[in-house]
């Protein structure tokens, strides 16, 4: 039983490791604001969870569980709004999205 | 209670600024703090007693022992020290309630007290303590408090002036917290004589030295020793003229203070050559700042400007005695360090008073100004006697001792450089008197319904009082030198015998 | 932004260094409350700036850092190494500290019993120094009393309706305010005490004044009540020091409180870290609160 | 093991986050990066909490991840409100 446990924390640790590797590789590799936006945001509320699961497994019952829970509310709170608050910032500021079609266009 | 004068002495005021901001009124927070300074210059006066009467005190805080807790420990130089910053502290408060008044807007004249209470906390607790890491802490509070006080002048150059000592003081203490953090690294112990008693074991290592540079450097920056004295000059100038008053009379008094905790009473630098350059960039230092600041002080026409470059000029008195590493030059040092408190807080709350009727202190302003105000420029012209080192006044008791140290190593062109000094000095002091009591009074050109406020007559008692104590203080100790002597002697002493 | 990147970074090296109330500190305030503060001063002097004019300034300053790299270097030199045993600094006072706090103290977090007991004077000292720096931006930018209820910048914090965040920020703002509360009581146990709670509050405050305008949050906190909590949170701590020397006792001993020694410290230790807390919140709030009507005077003065 | 990887991954991610930080452009990157590596740093916080077996560090995490939200909150809020001003400044 245990070693099952420990295996699907382990698997979850590991999905959530690849989900923020990806995430970040957006961040780098896409072309503009609002795509990094949706590379970042929308990786990091499963990763994050699915890291604070594979903890949670492991923790076993305990004040410690309570704090990973009350973590990953917080996470998963705080961190959509904080990429909606963002992304509507960069609008309300002016930021157009690149127009991809257009660029090629003008690399061509 | 008088077991817990050391603590006493500190958290009076400590206690007294938040308290004082709870007042809200300024003349309510004057009052407040005056009763502050008063009783805190009681405790200092009862501590030195007590001091003399039965040697060194030390009291651990939180009762806990000493290395492990924070521990207070009072000798001669620390309780002379507190004295002298006490004194001034009071005296200045008694003159400040007018030129705050006019100076700062009334709603921020209560946090000028609070601040002002908080630099005299920060500077005691710098000077009582005997931790390490506790001199950092008051260092800090009493550094913030000060450039508060310097950014309350009028001037907007105020704020640049002490945005410039800012800079200059957070890089000195970072440098003294860099050393006093290698010198934990070394010994394990921040508790000043602990570490007295376990840095000679690793002297050797360039851990210690650095961290004596560091301590050093950062000392020199906070005294304004002459290379680094750049920000000294402006932040006097343009502070309020109260907060001149003050600083010159203490700040720079605790930053030499610590500068002597330090060289004899942590670091004993075992190898001899590196000890006699150390004196001697000590000496020459001192030299270089006594002429060429005292140059710079001829040619200025701001005489806050002035006396400002007078004190870097004092300061290299002070170093000079100390670069000759005895128990006379030592004496002399501190001897100098009393009396220039004396005759520095007498010159500047003259000027306050000025001030308080040109609302400016330009050389030109003066002319004549004496027959109207004969009482400040009687002080003024006492007090630049003893800067310049006249028998019968402090000034020259304080040079006299500087003299014989210097002739007892037979360095006679230490006496030759004092000498030059005082020359110098009589040049600049001569020229305020010279305008303000021989030239003819200058037809005031501005609109004639601003002539009233120079027509009244004398500085409100209130700054005469302060004043006159200073200045007499000033020719009662030199000519009864007893009291000064003896303590410095003691202090000097205890640095060479008991290191 | 890249300030508090570091404050993060920085803070999980202390981490790694094994330092959690440090790094708890960090996290606080390097990553919080610093960068919000620095850029409040930038929105209120950002359109003052000038460019540096002498191009020599940077160059002595180069030369000075580098050489005091080097002396650095040269004095770590022969440093003993990092983590070693016999090094010094573990010989002689630490040991002490670790071995007989929890009989003296009788609280597991070894850091605040040093920190709250041991050397709580300086706790006490750098209480005033963030009281003195309070009073210092408070002397520098408070300067109207005046047209208290006109506030400009809610007009503009209104403008943006940021409706989802208003919401959360809502939810979020009394959980925020009760594990400050958490950290404050908790500090005895583990990382935390007043420095972090206080700043924690103080982030909590901000964060309402960010959403719902300066003229609510005066409501709840107001310059003056701020003003006065900010001194009483240090005549709290200092009181606590006044009560053992009318006991007979040394300043800040604790031991008079209650007759257990390890009771009457925790009684300390609960009393002064809340008064480290109340100061070091209402100072954060203050200068937010300064900075904020500095930008609204600058915004009048542009309106006029 | 997989807390190791996890970690180490979570570092490369941060050192990743950085040159974003960095190269910008616009400063609403700069804070998206900075968000990222916040909520990272919550996590490895809590990861190597379990891999040094200190569970106290989850309190850090916490306070993490709140202050990580309240600053970038903050320093849109101003960046916004800066601009407003600035807009107002002009017209």
């Amino acid at each position: 039983m245990e070693l099952i446990v420990s295996i699907i924390s382990g698997v979850c640790l590991l999905a959530g490791s690849f989900l923020v590797l990806s995430g970040v590789i957006g961040v780098i590799r896409f072309p503009d604001f609002y795509t990094r936006i949706h590379a970042a945001g929308v990786t990091e509320t499963l990763a994050a969870s699915l890291i604070l699961i594979g903890l949670m497994l492991i923790a076993g019952w305990g004040i410690v569980l309570l704090k990973l829970i009350l973590i990953l509310l917080l996470v998963l709170f705080t961190s959509p709004t904080a990429s909606h608050a963002l992304g509507k910032a960069a609008w309300k500021s002016g930021l157009k999205p690149t127009n991809l079609k257009q660029r090629n266009e003008d690399r061509n | 209670m008088i077991s817990h004068l050391p603590i006493l002495q500190v958290i009076i005021p400590l206690l007294g600024a938040p308290a004082c901001l709870l007042l809200n009124r300024p003349n309510l927070a004057w009052l407040f703090s005056i009763l502050v300074s008063v009783l805190t210059l009681i405790t200092s006066i009862a501590l030195l007693m007590q001091v003399q009467a039965q040697g060194t005190i030390s009291y651990m805080l939180g009762g806990w022992e000493a290395p492990w807790g924070i521990e207070y420990r009072i000798d001669f130089i620390n309780a002379f020290v507190l004295v002298i910053v006490s004194a001034l502290g009071a005296i200045t408060l008694i003159a400040a309630k007018d030129g705050i008044s006019k100076e700062i807007a009334e709603p921020k004249q209560p946090l000028f007290y609070v601040s002002f209470l908080l630099c005299l906390a920060g500077l005691l607790g710098i000077t009582a303590t005997g931790d390490a890491f506790n001199i950092f802490v008051f260092l800090e509070i009493s550094s913030l408090a000060t450039y508060t006080l310097i950014a309350m002048g009028d001037d907007r150059r105020a704020l640049w002036s002490s945005y410039q000592y800012l800079i200059v003081g957070t890089i000195g203490a970072t440098f003294i917290l860099i050393g006093i953090g290698l010198m934990y690294m070394m010994t394990g112990t921040l508790n000043i004589h602990d570490l007295a008693e376990r840095l000679p074991a690793v002297t050797a290592s360039n851990a210690v030295l650095a961290s004596y540079a560091f301590i050093l450097v950062g000392v020199a920056l906070k005294l304004a020793l002459f290379p680094l004295h750049f920000w000294l000059p402006n932040a006097y100038t343009y502070a309020p003229n109260i907060v001149t008053v003050f600083l010159a009379g203490t700040a720079t008094k605790v930053a030499i203070y610590l500068l002597i905790r330090f060289n004899f009473d942590v670091y004993e630098i075992s190898a001899p050559q590196f000890k006699y350059m150390i004196n001697m960039v000590f000496i020459t230092l001192g030299i270089m700042a006594v002429i060429i600041a005292s140059w710079t002080a001829i040619y200025q026409t701001n005489i806050k400007r002035m006396l400002a470059y007078s004190s870097v000029a004092q300061i290299g008195y002070m170093i000079l005695g100390f670069g000759l590493d005895s128990v006379s030059g030592l004496q002399a040092s501190l001897l100098h360090l009393f009396n220039h408190a004396l005759m520095k807080g007498g010159l500047f709350i003259a000027l306050t008073a000025v001030a308080l009727k040109l609302g400016k202190v330009e050389l030109d302003d003066l002319n004549g100004l004496a027959k109207k105000m004969p009482w400040t420029f009687a002080a003024f012209v006492i007090g630049g006697l003893s800067l310049i080192g006249v028998p019968l006044t402090v000034g020259f008791v304080s040079k006299w001792y500087l003299v014989v140290a210097a002739a007892e190593q037979q360095q006679w062109y230490i006496i030759g450089f004092v000498l030059l000094g005082s020359l110098l000095a009589v040049i600049y002091i001569w020229r305020v008197v010279e305008a303000a009591w021989f030239k003819p009074p200058k037809e005031l050109q501005n609109a004639a319904g601003n002539v009233t406020a120079t027509t009244s007559r004398e500085a409100p008692v209130l700054i005469l009082i302060p004043l006159w104590i200073l200045i007499l203080a000033n020719i009662y100790f030199g000519i009864d030198t007893r009291f000064p002597v003896s303590i410095s002697q003691q202090a000097a002493q205890l640095l060479f015998g008991g290191a | 932004m890249l300030f508090s990147i570091y404050g993060l970074i920085s803070a999980s090296f202390f981490m790694s260094m094994d330092a959690v109330d440090v790094a708890f500190t960090e996290a606080a305030v390097g990553a919080g409350v610093s960068p919000l503060l620095m850029l409040a001063t930038l929105a209120s002097v950002g359109r003052y700036q000038k460019k540096p004019t002498d191009p020599e300034i940077p160059k002595v300053a180069l030369l000075l850092v580098i050489i005091t790299g080097i002396l650095l270097i040269i004095g770590t030199l022969d440093m003993p190494a990092f983590g070693a045993a016999d090094a010094p600094a573990h010989q002689h006072v630490a040991p002490r500290y670790i071995k007989e706090s929890p009989e003296e103290i009788g609280i597991p977090n070894m850091v605040t019993s040093v920190l709250a007991s041991y050397r709580a004077y300086d706790t006490l000292g750098e209480v005033v120094v963030i009281f003195t720096a309070g009073i210092g931006v408070l002397s520098l930018l408070n300067f109207r009393r005046r047209r208290r209820n006109i506030h400009l910048i809610d007009d503009i914090i209104a403008i943006d309706e940021h409706k989802i965040l208003r919401i959360v920020s809502k939810i979020l703002i009394p959980p925020i305010l009760i594990f400050g509360l958490y950290v404050q009581f908790h500090g005895d146990f583990g990382p935390g005490g007043g420095f972090q709670a206080g700043v924690i509050f103080a982030a909590a405050i901000i964060l309402y004044v960010l959403f719902f305008g300066v003229k609510y949050a005066h409501q709840v906190v107001n310059q003056t009540f701020v003003r006065v909590f900010s001194a009483i949170g240090v005549l709290l701590y200092g009181s606590v020091g006044v009560v053992s020397l009318l006991n007979g006792k040394n300043f800040l001993d604790y031991h008079v409180l209650a007759e257990n020694p390890t009771t009457a410290q925790h009684i300390g230790i609960l009393v002064i870290e809340l008064g480290v807390g109340i100061t070091v919140a209402c100072v954060m709030i203050l200068i937010f609160f300064s900075f904020i009507e500095n930008i609204e005077k600058v915004i009048q003065e542009l309106r006029k | 093991m997989a807390l190791i990887i996890t970690t180490i991954t979570l570092l490369v991610v941060i050192a990743l986050a950085l040159i974003r930080a960095f190269a910008g452009p616009t400063v609403f990157d700069r804070i998206l990066a900075g968000n990222l590596i916040g909520t990272k740093v919550v996590l490895i916080i809590a990861v190597m909490g379990f891999l040094f077996g200190r569970p106290d560090f989850l309190d850090v995490a916490l306070t993490y991840a709140l202050i990580n939200f309240i600053s970038v909150i903050g320093v849109l809020r101003f960046v916004e409100i800066t601009r407003r001003s600035r807009e107002e400044d002009k017209s």
